[in-house]
């Protein structure tokens, strides 16, 4: 679907959706929204939507991905088939892949994963509707979810794509953007508080100054993301601290699941970092 | 391989049903809540969330155009999949689908698709070359039991709410532009139980399947029709209880049907 | 391959090929077949031909499938490529994965499960040649090569395809049949002593009024199935005991393999309930 | 892996050999029994079992229409499978073909493409645009060794009995009707040696085949040729034993040809 | 899975890189010595040999004829693949690409393909029908550390060499004859960073890489344009280390380019 | 590529490429060419390029595949995706695996295999450019590696490709001439020194009296492949003993793999009964 208008950004001062050339697409996000889980998130960002879901600290299996020094993130970045505009054959493909591969890697800095040696963390991120951005997405949900499960974190990982279309660096690029003749994308996360960059990626023709100024774009872009984040993570502990022993979860969770209380007691032993930083 | 159930939680819920209860204090031939919400994916042709108590299930559907079978050419078709993420439950994996998720695609399709409610023949652009072929997949997204009626809500509301993609001239699709609605002749509806400690339970939690003798599902629909049957798990029904569901089916769905059709 | 004629049964009074609405076609067995297996069968069923092995009880493979608590009976159902009009592609399909599990499922029920705990019984069955009805011949011939091997069951499942054709509710759907404008195929499978219902699938359009009439058809079709099956069983064992020590099997298997005669104690030690119940 | 094989039998097996004994009392350069039957499969081209002592092999053939391979318009093509299903031993498994089955089947091929005995040229429909290509797969009903020599055997049987579909006017199949026979102008079979103790030992059984230091196979025609030979298992033979060998496969397979052809 | 490195030596690499040094005496920013061959495989369109040190990467491109993607009717392709044979390490094995194969072929494959090196479009036969499909591949023959930049540099110069089949009057490719070279607009190489001991390292080893904190690629073009990025490994960069390493990417480049192609 | 012109051999007495009938195309072997490696060569052999390289005898893995009474040899034959005229796909077809199975099996015999009982040793052959007899090339250049890894072996194994084209028993077949419609192509793998014969295949038509010339041809032409095989191993260890400790290998490996370590031990307590007739 290439666009062959002869749209200009820099003349036209504005985007094709009329967005400022550093504003972002609207971005909701609602943690704990799969009772099963241990932590989840559901986040819309313009037309995409994921759903992420972290089981774990669990027993690391097939046993020999096991690691005796720190946990194992385990990463699955999955779209359904009517996600995109052709649908998209059952099975993980080879950008599946890669996104998995540096969605986990990226939240690996995150967390403190030597504190759960021999165990994993599986992190499930589902992409139900796209349009340009989905890793972005589900590495900012992700994170969201590993908060919600408790997991010990120095902070969470906050994510945008900023890149160039149409003569003009941008933030948070379409998918009629993506496909701009000129079009770059740099899908960039950060962890906001020491704005250490943990996901970096970039397709297209960029030069090193423009690199400069769209460096800076995107940490202050993904700072906005952060805000909204911990705007999520406060919403659920207020209501949770509310509700407390009123919990409506799921019955044979809460009473009888042996695993889940396991898991509860070593959670509680944990300093809650993130949840801490957030309530402040 | 994981599995999070334990053996006491299954016999707690096989001595209540014993004694005609349940966990969540349900009737026995009681349904859980069901929610409804569509249309939220835009790439797909029709999409839809079902939540069944806590079960949650997204359905969407891709009509893309294809070749028809070499002995069906004026005919276009039907594929409904089915998976249970990993995202969903700690027992639940990614791979290739596994008996559990082809059992209840395939149920579900046979559901809808030998109720008659596609006519397949309006599914054809040329004959012997171009047919509409409709790709239905449900997803997991918080499992609890009764894949099969969750499923089947969520593959009837997103059939039901369908739209056409446009042509153009030359009979390829015009992206995100739509011509009309998919047309249902019938609304089919799995109706779901098991048998826990001797009795019947409707719509099973993901602890009463595991704790099940056996399993039935039956498809019914609005004009008074079985148009599938399904028994399933390592145990038997008799005559006098197949009976009991099918009737009992039959009523459900009836329900059901006007709550998510709004008829 | 649609029939497009005006085939009516209620008017003709009987079927394409002749039947009578409730008459199956012409069913063989034969027990003990394969000289490898613990118990075997082949089945002739109209057109249909398939052959059935078991193998065990042994040790679960792999080990995580053992259940501690009962011996776990793994069906494979599958389709030689030329047992079909169009050639069937190798590996097993959806449709092969389904029956092998609703298969291992309704045979389950049967046998004896729990005086075999941590082990598996392999139930294998073949078609050859097929013509509509495969998966209860199959059902059929399995539960024949389980009592063959001398499994302690509580009963045999003897199975057939029920349903509608042509205006009719009839017997044992041949492929004519199934492709009939208003066809139902019910394929049901039960314990024939208990009447207890093991297997039962339906695809069509059939209203409850119908289901009454056309399970009844069934259960006495099984039943009719059923006498079929003892007899094959009681021409092996008669024939079995008449050979007595002069058994003609395999010498590598006889003499010299530990596994079998490991098995052969324990099926010792077990009360061959089925061989009684067929010998009576 | 299952493995249901002792050492100790092994021992025994090789123990026998060195006196020129075999278990089941054969001669070393003994076939044993083989018997034929054909036509059981009504959906296939050509069906046969064969019973070669305790193995038993069922082969069947489909014809189907495919497309030429592009640097050959005007030729059909053979493809042969091999499977060596779970219900015939212990030690057999399913899944993907494993090294055995995919060698046996290439085995089995070689000895018929190799000998020219089909025609690929009159396999043609329309050049470049539609041929026959016949599939033959062949599977252990019963394995006690020597699938090769059987499955070759079963092989031959079928393409000799095999009929050709019937095409309607626009070069479509017509099901269910046939028009003449598949032509063959050889009839390859081959035969199969072990080496055990030293000594060759024609038609192995499963426990030779695993007593076995070398295999060896070759294919040969009516006409005095060689169409395929394969030497397997990590041992060796020396020129004398193959041209031993070579020379008792032509007398062998003479003698086979005449029982299952009824020349 | 295997894995022969122990974590003394990659404490010892650690302790190393925080004193600035490395255990094969390179500078940090250096790297390893480049040999250059090419043209070994007659039967590619292409081929190079590329020994970056004791990494040794073999690369080879097959062009054929292909059809279109239905949303570019007159642009042919490239596709890019990675295979870690288990021939050229210990801890490699066979089976399908695994997350660092796929990463490092699509990481290639990017650099290339975002520079706009290759048009497209000049890839058309026939617009909607035929268009070149270029299939290049790579392979280690010897693994240590860095498959990124020899796979691009491998890649490049396989591009930049290859030769056009030659197509017959019906638009077929007449085998073993050549129409001209691909044409190359730009020359992009990746250059590949690791952080170990807080340190920036250029071109990693294999054990470097095992000790890597972070790792960070850059493809970069003669005309001073960056075409690909990619950040692996669990650890993170400042802003302040990602602009060196694009600094440093830039210099390194355009001195390897030189080497390479000889300009 | 079918070669429809009217070649007659007996009539040119030479060969398309100008070789005469016994003659084999240019052989080219060098050995150690694979750092990481415990023994590897790569080999030319007119078009033909292969690599080969040898890891163990290790612990062989998946852990059921050891053998208590010998080292497993496992062989895995691929080619490059280009080193064929029309592209071949990813991952290994039938053809491949046969190929592996059957190099495995030549290998097994020239190797003291119950000198490392529960081991594998692990043999990969690349093949790189090809034109008829990659197969015999790859099995040559392996039986070096092996030689090369110092693996203790009664022989090496020397291969090579005879048979028949337009009308002429030929030795070391080329594309064009395994292409002819006469063609027979026969690999021939033997122990020079006894002259066993452990690779043997045949494709064709061949009378027995043709098999009996031209298998002499075959075990002359091994004989030759095997002068060069000594010729490279020499000069590697010639090589060696000149460089003797000022060994240019990788450091990583040298100094500090404790796996490598151990292997080297190993080796040294064997008798390295092919160096030792090489050297002579």
């Amino acid at each position: 679907m290439k666009q062959e208008t002869m749209i200009d950004y820099k003349k036209d001062k504005k985007r094709i959706d009329g967005r400022k050339m550093d504003e972002s697409r609207p971005l909701k996000i609602e943690v704990g929204v799969i009772p099963n889980a241990n932590g989840s998130a559901y986040l819309e960002w313009g037309q995409n939507k994921v759903y992420a879901a972290v089981y774990g600290p669990r027993e690391a299996l097939p046993k020999h991905s096991a690691d005796p020094l720190k946990t194992v993130i385990k990463v699955e970045y999955r779209m359904t088939s009517f996600s995109v505009p052709q649908r998209k054959r059952p099975g993980p493909n080879r950008r599946d892949q890669e996104i998995s591969k540096v969605l986990g890697e990226a939240l690996t800095k995150a967390v403190f994963v030597e504190q759960f040696p021999n165990t994993e963390i599986g992190v499930y991120v589902e992409v139900i509707d796209s349009n340009a951005g989905s890793r972005v997405a589900c590495l900012t949900a992700a994170s969201c979810a590993l908060a919600d499960a408790g997991i010990p974190m120095r902070d969470l990982v906050s994510a945008i794509g900023v890149g160039k279309a149409f003569g003009e660096l941008v933030v948070d690029l379409d998918k009629a953007e993506e496909d701009a003749p000129d079009a770059v994308d740099i899908p960039i996360g950060i962890l906001p508080n020491s704005e250490e960059i943990v996901l970096l990626q970039l397709d297209g023709l960029l030069t090193d100054k423009e690199w400069e100024i769209v460096s800076k774009l995107g940490i202050n872009a993904c700072k906005k993301v952060y805000e909204v984040q911990k705007e999520a993570l406060k919403r659920k502990f207020d209501l949770s601290e509310a509700m407390e022993k009123k919990d409506s979860k799921n019955v044979s969770k809460e009473n009888i699941s042996k695993e889940n209380i396991d898991k509860k007691n070593v959670e509680k032993k944990e300093v809650k970092s993130v949840k801490k930083k957030v309530k402040k | 391989m994981r599995s999070t159930i334990l053996e006491s939680d299954i016999q707690k819920v096989v001595s209540l049903a014993r004694d005609g209860k349940r966990l969540d204090n349900r009737q026995l031939d009681e349904m859980r809540e069901i929610k409804i919400e569509t249309g939220m994916s835009e790439n797909a042709e029709g999409s839809t969330i079902v939540t069944l108590g806590n079960t949650k299930v997204i359905a969407g559907l891709k009509i893309e155009i294809g070749t028809p079978y070499p002995d069906n050419q004026d005919e276009g078709s039907i594929s409904i999949g089915a998976e249970n993420l990993p995202l969903a439950h700690p027992d639940y994996e990614s791979g290739r689908p596994d008996d559990d998720e082809v059992e209840v695609a395939r149920v579900v399709d046979r559901a809808i698709r030998e109720s008659k409610a596609i006519d397949f023949k309006s599914l054809c652009i040329i004959k012997g070359e171009k047919v509409w072929v409709g790709y239905l997949d449900f997803y997991a997204l918080n499992g609890d039991g009764n894949m099969f009626d969750a499923g089947s809500i969520a593959a009837l509301v997103t059939f039901n709410n369908a739209k056409m993609p446009k042509l153009d001239a030359e009979n390829r699709i015009i992206m995100h532009e739509y011509d009309g609605k998919l047309k249902l002749s019938r609304k089919p509806l799995l109706t779901t139980f098991v048998k826990v400690g001797g009795k019947i339970l409707l719509d099973p939690t993901y602890l009463e399947e595991k704790a099940a003798e056996a399993r039935f599902s039956v498809g019914t629909t609005e004009d008074g029709f079985i148009s599938a049957m399904q028994k399933g798990v390592g145990g038997s029904f008799n005559k006098e209880e197949v009976s009991y569901m099918i009737d009992l089916a039959f009523k459900n769905s009836d329900k059901i049907r006007k709550q998510i059709l709004k008829i």
